[in-house]
């Protein structure tokens, strides 16, 4: 069952990477690495579960938060080319 | 009006939260060696994700460059104390067997101080290289 | 040396072989850094490897008894990333110092810029 | 003074003279003083040397142990003592013709000047006396280091190029041959210390041997060995003292004086005799004393001829050396004495032209011994000393080398000596028949002798060179000692 | 007690330092900092070099775990020496360091400057001091990203991307190195580099351990800038802070190739080593660097990428001596690790000192030196002349050895190749004399003093080292033979 | 009770499983950067969701069904935000979204 | 401003329970650490200025379960919606912009709003300025669920401004 799972996961995580690959734009990549992070968040997850270590889902946890962040700063970097400006306020003029 | 509203408030909403994890995962040591290096990620990132959020200067305000470095050094003293302190009680560096009368309770206490060390450098070093990628820590 | 090893193995050598394409080849700074990563990365997968298959072939200690307990390949894989990362930190900021002071990250701009001087 | 002490303060008082001289830099009249004190000094050292040796003793001092196994060592011999009077005598006479030449002609950097002179006096007193190869090449490394800041005395690009080419030919003979030779022989034979009879047994591979005396006679940059001499002519851009340090009292000297200290004791006459592959040094010590002679027939600056001049003659110290037998390597020793004396005379006359008379060519001699006649006496003895001709020391020289040739039947060296001298007489008589029967130039201006130090210098190194042809003495003494040494 | 823990001390008191110096703000609190935990480290190295000369090697279990799980310092008369050198010269750079740091390095990057200087030491300690492969391998990065850092605190913003191609190059062969280690770990369940000794020979046909010695030898060989893994040393060399220059000089090279040396003999076993034909590639690497490195080095204009480029000729030698896999050849290569450290390190703080006062290290801005800093250029002449090699400096010594282990194995054409390649030496030690002394200064020249007493008082320590060490060489070569012995013994 | 429990949370794992597919052939088929995004969103909420209450039905009451719903929680307040990010961000960066009623008007635009 | 304190004692308490709920461990030692650890979060929180309504709606508590309950249902019929047209050989999407405006007052409201919108497969928020979102639709029935303003209502509800 949990290799069902890992598999549909797999298969999911694969068919993003071919998104990310194709493109075209800069933000279906990031799209589709995003995805890609999530995905590795679950198989973290089932993982866990394969191998019985609940532990395992700290780590997934951890994973999320991080892929969470760099979607932002990759997004910020592309956007404005710096990562420094807040992201509100005056000092935003193309907003 | 603020543009932003969506992440700024779900990023309010999510900081604490983070913060308080990388704590918890700091003092849980099950999850094996390199807790500490773990919680300094999380916490760094955490801070890491205000500062986009909220732009480097208000995150300097929360850490200033002086607070970071001490910070920084302090946990690698921590680390290294750790690790001089078994050599004065007269074992060898690393050797927390000697850092109390039951050597397992110095080694537990031994292993979460030397995670505290590690995950406070962690923290503080990822702390300020964003804050030099963010490319507002150079002097003018 | 079993299959999922096998396999392992060439993953790490095609990573390998893509970062150490994209240290060399590219032009961009950050992508040569981004190169640099995944070439490190292709390491911690070749340890990650090794940490499972050792019960395979390879001659090991005299007493097996630690075999499968020995938590030495997941702490240097540890180590290794904290040294990957500290490094990628590095150069990053490196970039982007560079990129103050040249204007530029692109190599090829750098090294006219330097040549003009 | 004990016959150690001596060996050491041969070398210590030219080094402190040296550190006097630099710390008395700002008083000219000090400074010369020392100079001529520490001269003084190092010649009486240098003589009660040589006295207590002819007495029996045999002073042996090992300094420090640079390597494992290899110290730095002095020891008197024969040949050293020779050499090191010489130099230190000269050194006096050069001292006196310095001050006269380098306040005659407002030089710069006077101080310098004589500091390096004291050290390459130093220098050169390491390589008469020192006990093993090592310490010889240290010191003969050091007389090139200390003798480049002489060379290059004028600082202009001309000097410095000729600098360039002293140093390169020199250092990179040196290092490159001379080191690569001492450190085979090291690994072969297990020392470095100078023997009598050699230090290679009848074992070692024969034509290693060969590559060996190879590596050494070309290693001898300084002995200027065709097609090694570039440096020597080179160097004319000198002050004349340095010339005269160059060419009698020191460098070119240390060179043929290794060249013959090599043969003695490192590789023993007697034992590189059979060896077969042997002949082609006196081949290219021939070949280099008449080309030089030639090619200083065609020299219309006078120095450059001088130059070619010990280019040629020092081949003849090599090719005594190389008949090896021990009349003949006697000749060795006591020419390397009598060129000493007869060209730093020639090279003082010659200094003393320039600065009385700013004359550099031959062609502009016409006449000039009316107004300078004492430098142009000086200037003849030392040329008939040259050619080898009586009553000079250089015909003593000569006839033993000549007679060690007949010993041996050496027709390549007969042959050579002969029509050398000839080619010596054709591009020094002319010089000395020009000055004094030749008419001025109309337009000429006038002038006289140089200033006395100058003339007191070479008037009395003529006189040597006449004396020591009637009174040899101890040179002579020392010369048959080494080729009993030899024997 | 303590004395017993002298081997992690060595580590652990730099170490320590470097955070302390990043969090107090005061320049002059760090520096002293710095050079006292120099101080201590050159003086734990010695009392470990005399308890290993008298005693035998030393043994420390970290944490005192055993060996194949616990990491071992190990410290023989190789590591001793090393140690001495490393320390040694760090303090004598330290010493120099206030007057050329403040001239060179923004106020407030001083500290950052002896935080990293402190980082570096340890680094380089460690990697000598550890007995275990992947130890070195975490011992090695501390010691690169402080290099980088420090490089590029240069002024010149060339100093950045010299510091960012180092970084890269230093990565990869870094990488490469523990890519080794993971095949050696795999094959022989160990780290221990004894351990490694005697468990490898079973398995060193495999091509597992083939391929790793080629990575092992390759991630090294980055670091060491042996010819042709060398495009980053001159341009970092160059735009570093010339006491960075000094030290990295004057050190880090040296412990490179004392991991060359642990790795090829008491890892691979040297003479006995099988599977690649290391000593030959390394006799032509060598032999490749001593000319191209040295030839390239005539054509610089900027004295410090000439010095640059002469410590790669200088590495050559150092390689050339490895392939020899002699007692001899060891020995010339383990005292020139020590004589070239005092060179380069001489030469290097020259240069700092001239920068002081020039602003510059141009060769062409250097004429008329000789006479306006005569302390200064004459410590330039004893460098250069053993760089050159000398009689009566170190230089000299080194070489002697050097022809003496090629004469040995009768390869007579090596030893003239050495000599020649010192020639080029002194073609380009000569152009800078010749400026210095000869050439007319310019006006501005004029202007210049002598430099400080206290940067005068560290160069003429290292330029009396390379007289008094040339001149008596026993003790260092006593040791260097010791040394020697020592790794060919433990290969069997 | 049990084996409610197991048939329950397999077919919540296979439904998470079957969604985490269709989510990502759609991330591959839908034509341009926004309508992707509606796919990527499927897999997202209904595949992550699904398979991770399955797995807190195998968890039982225990510290790993704590930290599951933590993750749920933790994307359901993140996915969304980053989705939204993206979406402005391409938006204002001046990618133009494929608007119109079938298929064909959309292929003949782009 | 009963806000500051009543903030900070409230976001202590959810801290530490969430404290109990990871550690699952009852040890006084990590019951301390536990406490230091809240302490030192909101300390570090209130440095950064994220203590207040926005940050900590805690009186949305009971309301949102609910709330989350209903949008769970929402997500799950659409997803089946959106899945449909996915795995539609002709893909009969037809995607449109529109805009939609939030009755909330408050910005939490209209972020709850906008995010649920977004999490709901079919439709995302792509602007949010002044109460006035921009909505991506993957079809003319996404859009139209939408139109009917029923989330809003519920969103309204739940922070409680009606
Ligand atoms: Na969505
Ligand atoms: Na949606």
């Amino acid at each position: 069952m949990f290799n069902a799972a890992a598999a549909a996961v797999l298969i999911s995580m694969f068919l993003a990477l071919v998104r990310a690959f194709a493109g075209p734009t800069v933000y279906d990549r990031i799209l589709a690495v995003n995805m890609f992070g999530t995905k590795t968040v679950l198989m973290i997850a089932i993982l866990g579960f394969l191998t019985d270590r609940p532990d395992f889902l700290d780590i997934a946890l951890v994973y999320a938060l991080i892929n969470f962040v760099g979607t932002i700063a990759v997004m910020k970097f592309f956007k404005y080319n710096h990562l420094g400006l807040p992201h509100e306020g005056e000092d935003l003029g193309d907003l | 009006m603020n543009q932003h509203a969506v992440l700024r408030v779900v990023t309010k909403l999510l900081m604490p939260a983070i913060l308080l994890f990388a704590l918890y995962v700091q003092f849980h040591g099950e999850l094996g060696p390199g807790g500490g290096f773990q919680a300094g990620v999380i916490f760094g990132v955490g801070f890491v994700l205000y500062t986009l959020i909220f732009g480097v200067r208000s995150a300097r305000q929360v850490a200033p460059p002086g607070a970071l470095r001490t910070v920084l050094g302090g946990g690698v003293l921590i680390y290294a104390g750790v690790g001089v302190a078994g050599l004065l009680l007269g074992g060898n560096f690393l050797n927390y067997s000697v850092l109390s009368h039951d050597p397992v309770h110095g080694q537990e206490l031994g292993i979460q101080l030397i995670e505290l060390g590690v995950g406070t450098t962690v923290a503080a070093a990822i702390i300020s290289l964003f804050f030099i990628f963010a490319g507002q820590d150079r002097p003018e | 040396m079993s299959f999922p090893g096998l396999i392992n193995s060439w993953a790490a050598m095609a990573l390998m072989m893509i970062g150490f394409y994209a240290v060399i080849a590219h032009g961009n700074l950050v992508k040569k850094v981004i190169g640099l990563n995944i070439f490190q990365a292709a390491v911690f997968i070749f340890y990650i490897s090794m940490a499972k298959v050792r019960g395979g072939t390879a001659p090991i200690l005299g007493d097996n008894l630690t075999l499968f307990s020995n938590p030495l390949p997941h702490v240097l894989i540890l180590t290794a990333i904290v040294v990957g990362v500290a490094t990628t930190a590095l150069g990053l900021s490196l970039v982007v110092r560079i990129r103050d002071t040249y204007g530029t990250i692109e190599d090829e701009e750098i090294r006219a810029i330097e040549a003009a001087e | 003074m004990t016959p150690e002490t001596a060996l050491v303060a041969a070398i210590a008082v030219p080094a402190a003279g040296a550190l006097l001289i630099g710390l008395a830099g700002k008083a000219p009249n000090l400074r010369e003083t020392i100079t001529l004190a520490t001269a003084v000094t190092l010649f009486a050292i240098v003589v009660s040397l040589v006295l207590s040796w002819l007495d029996g003793a045999r002073p042996d001092v090992t300094l420090l142990t640079m390597l494992p196994g290899l110290s730095l060592r002095l020891t008197a011999e024969p040949l050293g003592l020779l050499f090191a009077l010489v130099a230190s005598s000269l050194w006096i006479v050069n001292s006196i013709y310095s001050i006269g030449y380098m306040r005659g002609n407002a030089e710069r950097n006077q101080t310098r000047y004589y500091i390096f002179f004291a050290l390459a006096l130093a220098s050169t007193m390491g390589i008469a006396l020192g006990g093993n190869l090592l310490t010889l090449f240290v010191c003969y490394e050091l007389l090139t280091l200390s003798t480049y800041p002489l060379v290059t005395h004028h600082g202009t690009p001309e000097a410095l190029r000729a600098g360039r080419t002293y140093m390169g030919v020199l250092l990179a003979t040196s290092i490159g041959l001379l080191l690569l030779g001492m450190i085979w022989t090291w690994q072969v034979a297990g020392t470095l210390t100078f023997t009598p009879g050699g230090i290679f047994k009848d074992s070692v591979y024969q034509p290693l041997i060969g590559i060996l005396l190879a590596l050494y006679m070309f290693g001898i940059g300084k002995a200027a060995l065709m097609p090694l001499h570039r440096w020597l002519p080179a160097a004319m851009v000198a002050p004349t003292p340095v010339s005269a340090l160059l060419h009698a009292v020191a460098v070119v000297k240390a060179g043929v004086f290794t060249v013959v200290k090599v043969i003695v004791y490192i590789f023993g006459v007697e034992h590189l005799s059979t060896v077969i592959s042997f002949d082609w040094l006196s081949i290219v010590a021939g070949f280099t004393i008449v080309a030089a002679s030639v090619v200083a027939l065609r020299q219309d600056n006078l120095k450059r001829r001088l130059a070619y001049s010990t280019v040629s003659q020092l081949s003849y110290v090599v090719l005594a050396a190389a008949i090896l037998v021990p009349l003949s390597v006697a000749g060795a020793a006591l020419h390397i004495a009598a060129h000493a004396v007869g060209k730093i005379t020639l090279f003082f006359a010659a200094g003393s032209i320039y600065t009385a008379a700013h004359k550099t060519e031959i062609s502009q001699l016409d006449g000039i011994g009316k107004r300078m006649p004492w430098t142009m006496a000086a200037f003849g003895i030392g040329a008939l000393s040259i050619i080898g001709l009586p009553p000079t020391i250089g015909f003593a020289s000569k006839w033993l080398i000549l007679q060690g040739a007949f010993e041996a039947r050496h027709m390549l060296a007969i042959g050579v000596i002969i029509v050398s001298t000839l080619l010596n007489a054709a591009y020094f008589l002319p010089i000395v028949h020009a000055a004094f029967f030749r008419p001025e130039a109309a337009d000429a201006t006038p002038h006289g002798e140089a200033p006395w130090p100058m003339v007191l210098a070479l008037t009395a190194t003529a006189t040597a060179t006449v004396v020591l042809f009637f009174l040899p003495g101890v040179p002579l003494e020392l010369a048959q000692q080494l080729g009993d040494i030899a024997r | 007690m303590i004395v017993g823990q002298l081997p992690i001390l060595q580590v652990i008191v730099p170490l320590l330092a470097a955070p302390i110096c990043a969090i107090l703000p005061f320049r002059r609190l760090t520096w002293l900092i710095a050079l006292a935990a120099s101080l201590l480290a050159l003086a734990i190295a010695l009392t470990l070099l005399d308890q290993v000369l008298s005693d035998g090697p030393i043994s420390y279990l970290l944490g005192d775990w055993a060996a194949p799980w616990g990491i071992e310092y190990r410290v023989d008369p190789l590591a001793a020496f090393l140690l001495v050198i490393v320390s040694a010269l760090g303090s004598v750079i330290m010493l120099f360091a206030p007057t050329s740091v403040a001239r060179e390095i923004a106020d407030d990057r001083i500290f950052l400057f002896h935080a990293m200087y402190l980082l570096n030491l340890a680094g380089l300690l460690g990697m000598v001091v550890t007995g275990d492969v992947f130890n070195l391998f975490v011992f090695l990065e501390i010691s690169s990203l402080s290099s980088y850092v420090m490089i590029s605190l240069g002024q010149s913003r060339r100093a950045l991307t010299a510091a960012f191609q180092y970084l890269i190059m230093g990565t990869v062969g870094a990488t490469f190195y523990v890519i080794g280690v993971g095949m050696m770990y795999m094959m022989t369940g160990t780290l221990n580099m004894a351990d490694l000794g005697t468990r490898l020979p079973a398995v060193a046909e495999t091509r597992t351990i083939i391929a790793a010695m080629a990575f092992v030898v390759v991630g090294i060989g980055l670091k060491l800038a042996m010819v042709p893994l060398h495009f980053w040393l001159p341009n970092a060399y160059a735009y570093a802070p010339t006491v960075v220059s000094a030290f990295l000089a004057a050190t880090a090279t040296k412990v490179a190739v004392y991991v060359l040396l642990r790795l090829v003999f008491t890892v691979f076993g040297g003479p006995a080593m099988v599977g690649l034909p290391v000593d030959q590639v390394l006799l032509v690497l060598g032999i490749v660097a001593m000319f191209g490195a040295s030839a390239v080095a005539i054509f610089q204009t900027d004295a410090k990428r000439l010095l640059a480029y002469s410590s790669l000729a200088q590495i050559g030698y150092m390689v050339l001596g490895i392939s020899f896999l002699t007692a001899t050849g060891l020995t010339a290569t383990i005292i020139h690790l020590f004589n070239h450290a005092l060179m380069k390190g001489a030469l290097f703080l020259v240069l700092g000192c001239v920068f002081l006062r020039v602003g510059s290290v141009q060769i062409s801005q250097m004429a008329g030196l000789g006479r306006r800093m005569p302390w200064t250029m004459a410590a330039f002449v004893v460098g250069g002349l053993s760089l050159i090699g000398v009689p009566l400096t170190v230089g000299f010594v080194s070489k002697w050895y050097l022809i003496q282990a090629a004469l040995e194995k009768g390869w007579w054409l090596v030893a003239v190749l050495i000599l020649l390649s010192s020639l080029l030496a002194m073609i380009y030690v000569w152009r800078i004399i010749e400026v210095a002394y000869f050439r007319a200064p310019g006006d501005d020249v004029l202007q210049i003093r002598e430099a400080p007493v206290m940067m005068l008082i560290p160069v003429w320590i290292l330029a009396a080292g390379n007289v008094y060490f040339g001149i008596n060489a026993q003790q260092t070569i006593g040791a260097a033979q010791s040394a020697a012995a020592v790794l060919l013994g433990s290969g069997g | 009770m049990m084996l409610v429990r197991d048939i329950l949370s397999w077919l919540l794992i296979l439904g998470g499983g079957f969604f985490l597919v269709a989510g990502a052939i759609g991330v591959l088929r839908l034509p341009d950067f926004f309508t992707r995004q509606h796919a990527a969103g499927i897999t997202d909420t209904m595949g992550a969701g699904l398979l991770l209450v399955g797995l807190m039905l195998q968890g039982g009451l225990t510290l790993v069904t704590v930290k599951l719903v933590l993750i749920i929680v933790f994307l359901s307040f993140t996915s969304p935000t980053s989705t939204h990010a993206l979406a402005q961000a391409a938006l204002s960066s001046g990618l133009k979204p494929l608007l119109g009623e079938r298929r064909e008007d959309l292929s003949s635009k782009t | 401003m009963r806000g500051r304190l009543f903030h900070t004692i409230s976001l202590s308490l959810v801290l530490y329970g969430l404290w109990l709920l990871l550690s699952g461990h009852f040890e006084p030692l990590l019951l301390g650490l536990g406490v230091l650890s809240c302490v030192l979060v909101v300390w570090v929180s209130h440095r950064m200025d994220v203590v207040d309504q926005e940050g900590q709606p805690l009186a949305l508590t009971w309301r949102a379960l609910p709330y989350w309950g209903w949008l769970a249902w929402e997500i799950a019929k659409s997803s089946v919606d959106v899945t449909r047209i996915i795995l539609n050989p002709r893909l009969p999407i037809s995607p449109r912009l529109m805009r939609v405006r939030a009755s909330q007052k408050s910005e939490l409201g209209h972020v709850i709003y906008a995010n649920s919108i977004t999490l709901t497969p079919g439709t995302v928020t792509i602007d949010l300025a002044d109460g006035e979102l921009a909505v991506h639709a993957l079809t003319r029935e996404t859009a139209a669920a939408l139109t009917d303003g029923e989330m809003d209502r519920r969103v309204t509800a739940m922070v409680g401004e009606r």
